[in-house]
């Protein structure tokens, strides 16, 4: 109750409070900062604090299982709950690593594209957006995840629209548009919950839900909250919104959105899926992530297709996330442990391959001043290195052996392959998409390589600011290709304490 | 700019009773309906109506873009910062009972009054704040757009900075 | 009576629903694209509200002598916040209707489309006039 | 007649309202209007919050859906100087589809829920009771929605602060440099035959 | 007692709405601007008076003196603002040059007026 413990302050209980409320203060101290990097340096600053935070936790739920911490001191139906398991501390571990792992890349690419009086909002929006992003993926209570998902997304769009770019505008209107939508959904489907259950904390709405499951309305919820997520991270059809502005907001804002905003959105996902429907019987038969795999097969096939033909370097790695999306979404459509192994691995190992991919295009970008891929001639020559990483980290995306990219196709097809017929057809599409990003990857490698640098303008390797989170990105995509140890095994952990399978 | 006398003099009459009316609701948020984030409104729409009256400008010097935005991080400050200083003195973040160590209900209190105090310094802050952006924009505009029919060369599209 | 009403504002809040949504993606012009969204939001607002009622009931304010149920507190709590999201979401919306329509001179949808493509011709123009 | 029934015959001739002016919305054309009317929408909405016993709600619906959401939208209209939509209301395929798919959807969950303003309802019994029982013994405050909003949930209150702030900012951040006329003018010279806007 | 208190807060109540609904029909049914808000602020003023009126009649009686200081607040708020507001709008279109419209068929008119 609301008696005060005397304990004293303790840092290591109060994690999961700080992990979410530090980047919350950290965004209005960023806005009073003026001087010149300060926001960049308070960001990073934060960001690394973050990230210690969820290193810490994700070691304390692997030592000593689930942690409960109640907001405010009161008990978990009544006040808000904060709940880490194995997937919440991974996919917080995520985020806070890519963001930290960002930042410094951020510095150049933000003093080009982003107007200078304007820093310390956009990093103040930054931190919001990661703050936004924590808190959807470590609470424990389904009207918080609305909360928080507001508070991201708001943030996003913001980060979306601050570049010079004109079109970027429109891509945020339209992905506010889908996401107010998506968001709208999400709190049509909590709401559904509420008025069956009564309850809004996710572990007692589980609880609660077994004698009420067999009604319409719980299904309706359901549907609801499965379509507002899936608009939340662009699939299929709700996707028009992306391509647009990955490519036309500031290069560090496509690099953190691409490796984080979709995965977050994607655990949501998980969540209402496994803890809240799980264990329900009636939903064995209608499993709406099931339903969602053909759109996730339409969005890989559509993605990589559309990939090929673009002419826009930024475009193009945006249309592959489309796809990536797709294989994410597949993976949980397949279900069983190795689907979702597959789904939640295919998270870690595409956060790190295509934040990869957009920091080299970032990178070129800052150089060249222009993404058309014609423009890329001989960039190979002039920016080695840039180039080189693009290129590992392309071999990823297609999934060469050796790579994280071929982990997650790996345990894809392993997962499609139990399904019978459709499970083999479901296979070979993976396959033949992956045909499709050779070619795209290809283009890139065929332009850069063996054209001769037509530009007269000099151009120069990145920056090494640029170059190091580029290239420890890329090596981690060949290191967690290699030692699948962390990824693969953590992913797999927290496949089985979703299904509430014992190892 | 045509001189809105009887508007003026009422809304003369009128803002010191809504800002009250906005504290009021502040206050009373314990007690009755209302609480930071009404009042935040209400208090916002008196310096809106100032503005919309007696012009931007004046309403520019009396309470300041430069103001109006430390305000805007300071509610979100007070707020988070009370739930620091529960973490601090050992109890959950946001347990306001820690606030007062012999009775946590007034610890409550004393709790829901700052913070809701919080609520309302943001609310009112990002109104004013969004208003004068809108309204400021609207005052740019129309001075640049009739600068546009004088000069026919577009040295200004390069043009950044802020309005204030 | 009370019997034939027993959803009435269920089935309003379902048909206020589809009118955002259907104003909110049919509608070329944005300004009215936001009103549809605020509508679609509103709605959702009043399943929350109608949820936490019980007719003849009183609002949740203590006070001495009540011998009405009280409504439940906990909906109007989280449609505070919904509506406080709701705010924000159309201030930023507004603000970048704002900004596109300085950009492209039009808040009509099929006509941003037209100045988005004539601006990446001059892009494409510019770069190779400078090459 | 009981006052509940009362309550629920108001309650009806509200909503009826809320329709019909729903219905204004999506034939009218001026903005102008279109804004006055989502106004009135906003206010008739906290009608019905105040007469479903959400007074707080309602205060709030009134304030911003009403107040600062009409005056932002005027702003915008003054801004993008357009008083009118361009293409008149017709019949459009697909959204008319996602609109009918979810209200069926929604139409067929509604079967199982109950019914509104019953006391036995599942989120009458099941946390609720604790707030109303327990806030004047651990908060002692008389409005519970202040408790819960500040205290049991006070974490989705800073969250709800924070979302405004994220706001605040959001508009500083779009709105506050110098506006570019750059891309029309670009277009006024360029493409003479194009000046078809206001 | 107790109906006497509920007929005469009936009859302000029910002759505010009554008035509401004339001044709500003028303004639908007048020519221009200025005839539709001088059926608005028929609305605006006697009406709003005879309802707050009627509202006030019962805690009167009952003695609850707050509640009916609270109704005084708003009426007199109310009739501050809404001349304003009239005003306002019958200024603003002064100055953007609407006309009153004279020649139109004042016949349909004046039945909505009636």
């Amino acid at each position: 109750m609301s008696t005060a413990a005397n304990a004293g302050f303790s840092l290591m209980a109060n994690l999961p409070a700080l992990q979410v409320v530090v980047p919350m203060i950290a965004a209005p101290i960023c806005t009073f900062l003026r001087f010149r990097n300060g926001p960049w340096a308070f960001a990073l600053l934060v960001s690394a604090a973050t990230f210690w935070i969820s290193v810490n936790l994700l070691m304390q739920v692997l030592g000593s299982g689930d942690i409960s911490y109640e907001m405010g001191g009161w008990p978990p139906p009544f006040g808000i709950e904060y709940r880490v398991d194995t997937i919440n501390a991974f996919v917080l571990l995520i985020v806070s690593g890519v963001s930290l792992i960002t930042l410094p890349y951020a510095l150049r690419s933000v003093e080009r594209e982003v107007p200078r009086d304007k820093h310390h909002l956009f990093y103040a929006a930054w931190l919001l957006c990661l703050c936004g992003m924590l808190g959807i993926t470590i609470t424990g209570d389904a009207f918080n995840i609305f909360v928080f998902l507001e508070i991201s997304s708001l943030s996003t769009y913001m980060l979306l629209a601050s570049g010079r770019d004109p079109r970027a505008l429109t891509a945020a209107f339209q992905y506010l548009v889908l996401g107010t939508l998506g968001a709208t959904f999400i709190l049509i489907g909590v709401g559904l919950l509420y008025i069956m259950t009564g309850t809004l904390n996710i572990i007692d709405l589980a609880e609660r839900l077994g004698p009420v499951s067999d009604t319409t309305s719980v299904r309706a919820a359901a549907a609801f909250l499965t379509v507002g997520i899936a608009l939340k991270f662009a699939l299929f059809p709700a996707h028009f919104w992306l391509p647009n502005g990955y490519a036309y907001s500031p290069s560090a804002v496509g690099v953190f959105l691409s490796a984080t905003a979709t995965k977050v959105s994607i655990y949501v996902l998980l969540r209402f899926q496994f803890t809240i429907f799980g264990d329900i019987p009636a939903f064995a038969e209608l499993d709406f992530a099931t339903l969602l795999l053909p759109f996730a097969i339409m969005a890989f096939l559509v993605g990589s297709t559309v990939a090929i033909f673009q002419t826009d370097l930024k475009r193009l790695l945006a249309w592959s996330s489309i796809a990536q999306i797709g294989y994410m979404v597949a993976g949980i459509g397949l279900g069983g442990v190795d689907g979702l192994t597959a789904g939640i691995v295919h998270l870690f190992n595409h956060a790190v391959t295509k934040a990869a991919l957009f920091m080299a295009a970032g990178a070129i970008f800052l150089r060249v001043g222009s993404m058309h891929i014609d423009k890329l001639a001989g960039i190979g020559k002039t920016m080695p290195f840039t180039t080189l990483a693009f290129v590992l980290a392309g071999l990823s995306l297609i999934g060469v052996p050796t790579t994280v990219g071929f982990i997650s196709k790996w345990y894809l097809i392993l997962a499609a392959l139990q399904h019978g017929v459709t499970g083999y057809a479901i296979a070979a599409l993976v396959l033949a998409s992956s045909l499709l990003a050779v070619i795209y990857v290809w283009r890139i490698v065929e332009v850069a390589y063996f054209r001769e640098p037509t530009a007269n303008r000099e151009v120069t390797e990145a920056p090494l600011s640029m170059l190091l989170p580029l290239w420890a990105l890329t090596i981690g995509c060949f290191y967690f290709g290699l030692e699948t140890g962390y990824s693969v095994d953590i992913a797999r952990a927290a496949a089985q304490s979703l299904l509430g399978v014992t190892p | 700019m045509i001189e809105h006398l009887v508007p003026r003099i009422l809304a003369k009459l009128l803002i010191p009773f809504i800002l009250l009316f906005g504290l009021y609701v502040q206050f009373h948020g314990d007690f009755g309906p209302g609480g930071g984030f009404q009042a935040g409104v209400i208090f916002a729409a008196g310096i809106i109506l100032y503005a919309l009256i007696y012009g931007l400008d004046r309403a520019r010097r009396v309470i300041t873009p430069g103001l109006v935005a430390f305000l805007v991080a300071l509610g979100l400050l007070i707020y988070a910062g009370v739930g620091v200083a529960t973490l601090l003195l050992g109890a959950e973040f946001l347990n306001y009972g820690a606030l007062d160590s012999h009775d946590p209900v007034h610890g409550q209190h004393l709790g829901i009054l700052i913070i809701e105090f919080g609520v309302g310094t943001t609310v009112a802050a990002v109104m004013i704040t969004i208003f004068y952006q809108f309204a400021g924009r609207l005052q740019i505009t129309r001075e640049l757009e009739s600068d546009e029919t004088d000069d026919e060369d577009g040295e200004e599209e390069e043009m950044t900075g802020s309005p204030q | 009576m009370m019997e034939w009403l027993g959803q009435f504002n269920y089935y309003v809040f379902a048909i206020l629903m589809m009118a955002g949504i259907y104003v909110a993606m049919s509608r070329g012009n944005l300004v009215k694209k936001v009103v549809g969204l605020n509508i679609f939001q509103a709605s959702v607002f009043l399943l929350y509200i109608s949820s936490g009622k019980i007719w003849g009931g009183t609002a949740p304010i203590l006070g001495d002598g009540l011998t009405q149920p009280i409504s439940n507190p906990l909906p109007h709590v989280l449609i505070l916040t919904a509506i406080v999201v709701g705010v924000a979401t159309t201030s930023i919306g507004l603000a970048l209707i704002v900004r596109i329509k300085e950009a492209y001179g039009t808040v009509e949808e099929d006509e941003i489309a037209e100045a988005e493509a004539l601006y990446e011709e001059e892009l494409i123009r510019a770069e190779e006039a400078e090459a | 007649m009981s006052v509940g029934e009362w309550e629920a015959l108001i309650n009806v001739v509200l909503l009826g309202l809320l329709l019909v002016v729903t219905f204004g919305i999506i034939r009218l054309r001026n903005l102008f209007g279109v804004v006055m009317l989502a106004g009135i929408y906003s206010l008739l909405m906290a009608m019905v919050f105040t007469l479903l016993d959400a007074v707080d709600v309602a205060f709030t619906e009134a304030a911003v859906g009403a107040g600062v959401s009409t005056i932002l939208s005027l702003g915008t209209l003054a801004l993008i100087d357009s008083r009118r939509e361009k293409i008149p209301f017709r019949f459009q395929f697909t959204p008319m589809l996602v609109a009918l798919v979810t209200g069926a959807v929604l139409l067929w969950g509604m079967q199982d829920m109950p019914a509104v303003g019953t006391a036995d309802a599942p989120n009458q019994v099941h946390v609720a009771p604790y707030y109303i029982e327990r806030t004047p013994v651990e908060i002692d405050v008389p409005n519970i929605v202040t408790a819960v909003l500040a205290s049991y949930r006070g974490f989705d209150t800073l969250g709800e602060v924070t979302v405004i702030f994220t706001a605040g900012i959001g508009v500083m951040m779009l709105l506050s440099s110098m506006p570019v006329i750059g891309a029309r003018r670009r277009r006024r010279r360029n493409g003479d035959d194009q000046e078809n806007d206001t | 007692m107790m109906d006497w208190t509920v007929i005469a807060s009936g009859v302000l109540v029910i002759s505010g709405a009554l008035l509401t609904i004339v001044g709500a029909y003028g303004t639908l049914r007048l020519p221009d601007i200025y005839t539709r808000l001088h059926a608005a602020s028929i609305t605006d003023t006697l009406a709003t008076f005879l309802v707050l009126a009627g509202l006030a009649v019962p805690s009167l009686v009952a003695g609850e003196w707050l509640i009916a200081i609270k109704l005084l607040f708003v009426l007199i708020f109310l009739w501050f603002t809404s001349p304003i507001a009239s005003y306002s709008i019958g200024h603003a279109a002064f100055f953007a040059a609407q006309k009153p419209k004279l020649d139109h068929d004042l016949t349909d008119a004046e039945g909505g007026t009636a």
